[in-house]
């Protein structure tokens, strides 16, 4: 989200000061002040919803992907990620990256490296408008929802990579140390306020970086530290696994698409005027035209180079194209919005196999689609925001990179150690839906 | 009495239950299978990966007849499952010491 | 929906008593008058989509937890329910829940105990702000709108628990008389300021009562004339008749959640103001943390009591948790919304063994979560709402509950007299989808 | 979208005139001019992505609608089509559309022809007031997104007829020709301000002509030209296939009904006043009104002439209720609604075995449903739009109707006799899954 | 060894392999088949159109006994499966010449 | 000619695939199925009700095979689709008394 900054500062200046060009502004036509915080309010709860959504889209790309027997096991754990980041986030990731001053390590000022501690208070019930905690933004309630979205969202990436395999309990224990702590405090690097928005002048409007390849590098320790399901790297070949059920994987794609207009175009932080509504346009055009691009791009790169078109890698491009656009879906081009998801979509048609190549095992393309695409997107911005500066967006991808990955890796690694992260490996061949929840996903269908 | 065991090709099936029903084959069962044979190994790309096929969706068809009418039930099936292309499918016959109908009691050649 | 009335009252004052006061505040920043009317309907319209949404959300959610072979009975129930009580509201519900003074027994003072008759009349086309109904409220369209979906999702609630073996059409005739007078009745008493609201003081913001637990007893009273699913209950012992596609019920759920922002943040019923954007903002918020709290409650509960984390009761976890938070999703706080949703989640699993233990069989487990849940989110009110009584809280709760309870069970009864409400035993094993539709929902899966 | 000019002119028109009444409407409580715009580019924006989600509903009708052996190609068409259309639509089909006076061919007062060619270009990034392209409607951004979800809307109905026999590539040519030329040119007649609304004065508020008769009549010449499937038609007896996956066809059906509240809703193109406000929840609640009467009608039917229901029937019931008052849905009561939408559903229950008769073979419904409800959904215009006359609406279903059948013909023509249209007949009977994609849609399920 | 095969309907599993392990049945093979038989044939309407239902679901049981367990086993079939009305199905015998337990090795009676 | 029907567990198919084409094998009839034995009986939870799992997914295998590739194919089952815990399956040979090809109408040997 751009330039946020729930403005503390801003709502320490007298508010008379305000006033007679507000009042003047409003005679020129432009809506009154309240009218301005509840259009704010309303696109959060709106967009919030549509990124809520998104969870779902998850979980239908991922049980659609994932075989059968995996499938309750996929639907539980994204049901079960979504909850628990919604606690956490409230307990401590919020203020965490939010700290509006109250940094526990660093300032406003210098840029802030670790947040508050505190569970989010939203405002009262039925405040007036002296009591909103900011007048000019949004309640605090609507930014808490839209915000909570962000963090389930990259915690919903890392389930799909890691699907078919992992146990349930210690993937969730992971879920709370990436939605509590891991997320909030390099997002607060940034929306926040922290060093890497004051230092570095990093730009990431809607969260390539901060949100996706975030998921995307978490995803990668783990299922370096989990290692391939058992048969899909054989003699040295790639054994494709299929997905069970590509109905669900495409409606999870389409949710995606769908509640990526609420990530993006919430992003924007603002309806409060002419611009902000032009701008909130603008960004859900320019996603639209990146998703279509990404699929577009995917599904004549696999008609070329495998002959057939390939619906996984349809809807990974136009997921990937999704991704790339986040970092700046406002300033480039219709035109450009089209370039900048197609390269996303020419990402994963080799980011796949690449990945395979490496014998990294992700069930759902997660990390081309979130994390390659997701460092595309954030270079891109230098494509079409002359503020972005190359060290400025470079230096923050490898900082935000190698505090998650290593994070991460440690959280992964202590799981692995103690209780263990992989299955047993005939619970593996029988499927997770049987030996972890013993209960089967279609259990009149397959025998 | 005889069992006909028989693979042919799915699409197929329409055509044959009704030259067997001609036939006089009062019952059939029918099961979805996987066949391998010589219409197998195809290659086919999944996500960039290469991987081979080794299977054919498949129907298997199993009636049990009197005697008598083996040779009618062979040919019914070989005139209709019959595409002339490699998968066409096969016809075993065993040997069936038994058959009882479940409804009525009824046992050996009745009971078909 | 908190204190309504459609204030015809308020309409008659006249309004130039209004004019100064309002130009007054909008000089203050408030909105202008047409604009808060246009932001309500607004709300009205958002969140009444998204509670049309719940209907999918219902239909996915049984069409998973019933068998195949009644799968396409399932789906044809609520696709019809739907309509049923989409044309019916219209003909004679909404007037009798918003008589607007016209009552036909009772008066706005005393409280009604029976509202109008005749159908809904929307505002015409193309109005002036003079011609509006209710100029400081919202287009009749929208609110008729927004009503509508809470009818039909009172109905919905009906068709899960008695899926799998009820006629089609005896289920559809019970649904229009339902959604025609038995909700609209008992919702007049508490929306439509009747006697539950005049003169208790019952509060019940969106409906844990007035809508989930009215479900919930329409099912119960049918559950019990209509008798368990042949095989359900053996010996004694419970046979468990599992669901048959689980993404499909996964997918329902998360539909159902994003509907319930709109069932739980419209019945705010205003957006016109600062208060009401961070009004409804909490709502959401809280909305969404009582849903969490109640599915992570129901994933601990089951791993601990039965070794393994259930999903279909995470599922319904989630769910008891949007019930116990919809008497009140406004004046609780995030803690207090996960207490009271988190307590749902407990009640589903104890509350699903439970009822197979008194051999009435709910496939879908809507009595725990609409009946029982929804009585635990009316009596709850009283932790967060300094307004709620104990009396004010149960007695409307008994009330309401009796009511709809002895009506039911007199329709079912009724029409298991005249027609049969249920279908013959081979039928009913061979599948509704065959016997009642000769329509297979997956003909090619299932041989 | 009724009486659709972007209206260059008025922009034209010194600001300064306006000025004093705005400020005067303002003070009597009207919202602000900058409201204005703000509020109708979120109701495109709302709206627009609600569009977009039919897109989904779409690929899950029809995913459910087809055998698994074609259901990966399905949903393959569906989010290609989308994609394409969304290139498309920005690179050719917007201006050809709305040409705002700019007119290839005619001009804004005889009535345009051709529009302009020239790719769309939104307005710039953080625009003042001044800037904006039409400050009295809406950002151009929201109102590209919102058109191009009906264009891509148009594309959707062809793939569903087509189904099950269409080769992948030779479909996107179509559909890349009908989105870029067939429809935004036909379209431009209406809502571009070109001569079927200046010189005949027809009236098709959102689209039963302009967009489904238009995706029915593309459908229709593509069906004729493709032939029937093998083995629909036999010895003079229509053979059924039956659909293979009942809930997928459900949900897209809730998926495109809850979408219609945006495409009928966002149609008003306008929330800024109590009048639009009050308008838009008439729209909402009578669109509701006609699905739902198309569904029971479909319902009844079936049961009386079938004894049994049929679902499949129900479903495009409702859709032909959808789609029959669309070019309507302001002016009807919920009365008239109800009947509009029941005729819809009693046209595809005679419809669907009318097309069957001729052997034309619709996998979807999709002719019976978009085109036959579509032609009779403009011509109900009359019975409640006393500014629609007959000649006014006849003439324009006829000229469009010749039109893009004419158009579609010849390019599916071309396509057939060079590159050919149609899979070889074993390839169809070994499923399109396997032949065009070598993917199956549920390689578990399925040996 | 006798290989005992037996079309049932659907519903009457549970209780017919109670009955089987009863008699002392150590194993079984289940499919789920389409089956043609008298109880086939009628008509059904889909979106307008009637067509003829040939195949209804069944169940059909492959186990391989001893001999002297056949009788038994056709019994508790018979018993349980039975409802007296149309299609409720068949059992066929035929014989067995070996048997191997894959775990074991185990070869002959001892691997049944 | 044998028709030799084998259960394994279905993760072992590719393994024993691979076994019997190099054994000579030259098609197969593979049938998803819900196996019973020893390897049965646990115990479940759904919605807080036990129940007992009585069936197992298993895979059937066919094969009709000339009588001297009978043990080469028993060897290779054998070897392949064991892992020596429960439920590894069995192997059971029948005879077949006829074999037709029905793309060329060959019999016998010919035609397996
Ligand atoms: N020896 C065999 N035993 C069992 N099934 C066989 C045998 N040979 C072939 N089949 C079955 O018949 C099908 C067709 O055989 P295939 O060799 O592919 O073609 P064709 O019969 O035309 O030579 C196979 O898919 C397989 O299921
Ligand atoms: N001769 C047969 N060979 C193989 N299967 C048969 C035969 N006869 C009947 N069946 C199977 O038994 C089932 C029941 O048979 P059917 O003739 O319908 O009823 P009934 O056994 O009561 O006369 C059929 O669906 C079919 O699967
Ligand atoms: N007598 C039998 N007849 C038919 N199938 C059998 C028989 N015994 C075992 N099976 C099949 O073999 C499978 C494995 O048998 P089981 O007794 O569980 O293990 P094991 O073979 O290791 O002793 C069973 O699931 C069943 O399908």
């Amino acid at each position: 989200m751009r330039k946020f900054l729930k403005s503390t500062s801003f709502a320490l200046v007298p508010f008379l000061l305000f006033s007679p060009a507000l009042a003047q502004e409003a005679a020129a036509g432009e809506p009154a002040e309240h009218t301005v915080f509840i259009l704010n309010s309303f696109l959060f709860l709106v967009c919030g919803f549509l990124v809520f959504w998104m969870a779902a889209g998850f979980a239908m790309l991922e049980a659609g992907l994932v075989r059968t027997k995996n499938t309750t096991t996929q639907l539980t754990k994204n049901v079960g990620l979504f909850s628990i980041a919604s606690i956490l986030y409230w307990l401590i990731g919020y203020n965490l990256m939010y700290p509006l001053g109250n940094w526990s390590i660093g300032t406003d000022e210098s840029g802030g490296y670790l947040g508050a501690f505190g569970v989010a208070i939203l405002e009262g019930v039925g405040i007036g408008a002296d009591d909103a905690d900011d007048l000019s933004y949004a309640s605090t309630g609507s930014d808490f929802f839209f915000q909570l979205m962000f963090c389930a969202t990259a915690a919903s990436i890392v389930s799909g990579t890691l699907a078919e395999r992992i146990k349930l309990w210690p993937f969730f224990i992971f879920i709370a140390v990436l939605t509590a702590l891991i997320y909030p405090i390099q997002a607060s690097w940034k929306w926040g306020g922290g060093f890497l928005d004051t230092q570095f002048g990093f730009l990431d409007f809607a969260g390539s970086t901060v949100v996706h390849s975030v998921g995307g590098w978490a995803a990668l320790a783990g299922a370096i530290l989990l290692g391939a399901r058992t048969g899909k790297y054989r003699n040295g070949q790639v054994i494709p696994i299929m997905g069970s059920n590509l109905p669900l994987a495409t409606l999870g794609t389409f949710v995606l698409w769908l509640g990526w207009f609420g990530f993006n175009g919430g992003s924007q932080l603002a309806l409060g005027s002419v611009g902000d509504a032009a701008d909130v346009s603008r960004i859900f055009a320019n996603t639209n035209m990146a998703a279509a691009a990404g699929a577009v791009t995917a599904m004549i790169l696999t008609q070329l180079i495998f002959k057939k078109v390939d619906l996984t890698m349809v809807l990974n491009g136009a997921l990937a194209g999704l991704v790339a656009i986040t970092a700046e879906p406002l300033t480039p081009s219709l035109f450009m919005a089209l370039i900048i998801g197609g390269i996303g979509g020419v990402i994963v048609v080799f980011g796949v196999p690449f990945l395979d190549r490496l014998k990294i095992d992700d069930v759902v393309g997660a990390i081309p689609v979130h994390l390659f695409a997701g460092i595309w997107g954030t270079l891109a911005v230098l494509l079409t925001n002359p503020d972005a500066t190359f060290v400025g967006q470079i230096v923050p991808i490898v900082i935000v990179g190698a505090f998650v990955f290593v994070v991460s890796y440690a959280v992964w690694y202590a799981l692995k150690v103690s209780i263990g992260i992989r299955v047993g490996a005939e619970d593996e061949v029988n499927g997770l839906d049987t030996t972890e929840l013993g209960m089967d996903a279609y259990p009149e269908f397959t025998t | 009495m005889k069992l006909i065991k028989s693979v042919i090709k799915p699409f197929k099936l329409e055509e044959v239950r009704q030259a067997l029903t001609d036939a006089g084959v009062p019952g059939l069962m029918v099961t979805e299978i996987k066949g391998y044979g010589r219409q197998s190994g195809h290659t086919e790309i999944y996500r960039g990966a290469e991987y081979e096929v080794h299977f054919v969706p498949k129907l298997k068809l199993e009636m049990v007849v009197v005697d008598d009418l083996v040779d009618a039930v062979i040919e019914a099936i070989r005139s209709k499952a019959k595409t002339g292309q490699i998968g066409d499918g096969k016809i075993f016959v065993q040997n069936v010491e038994q058959t009882i109908r479940i409804r009525t009691g009824e046992t050996g050649e009745d009971a078909i």
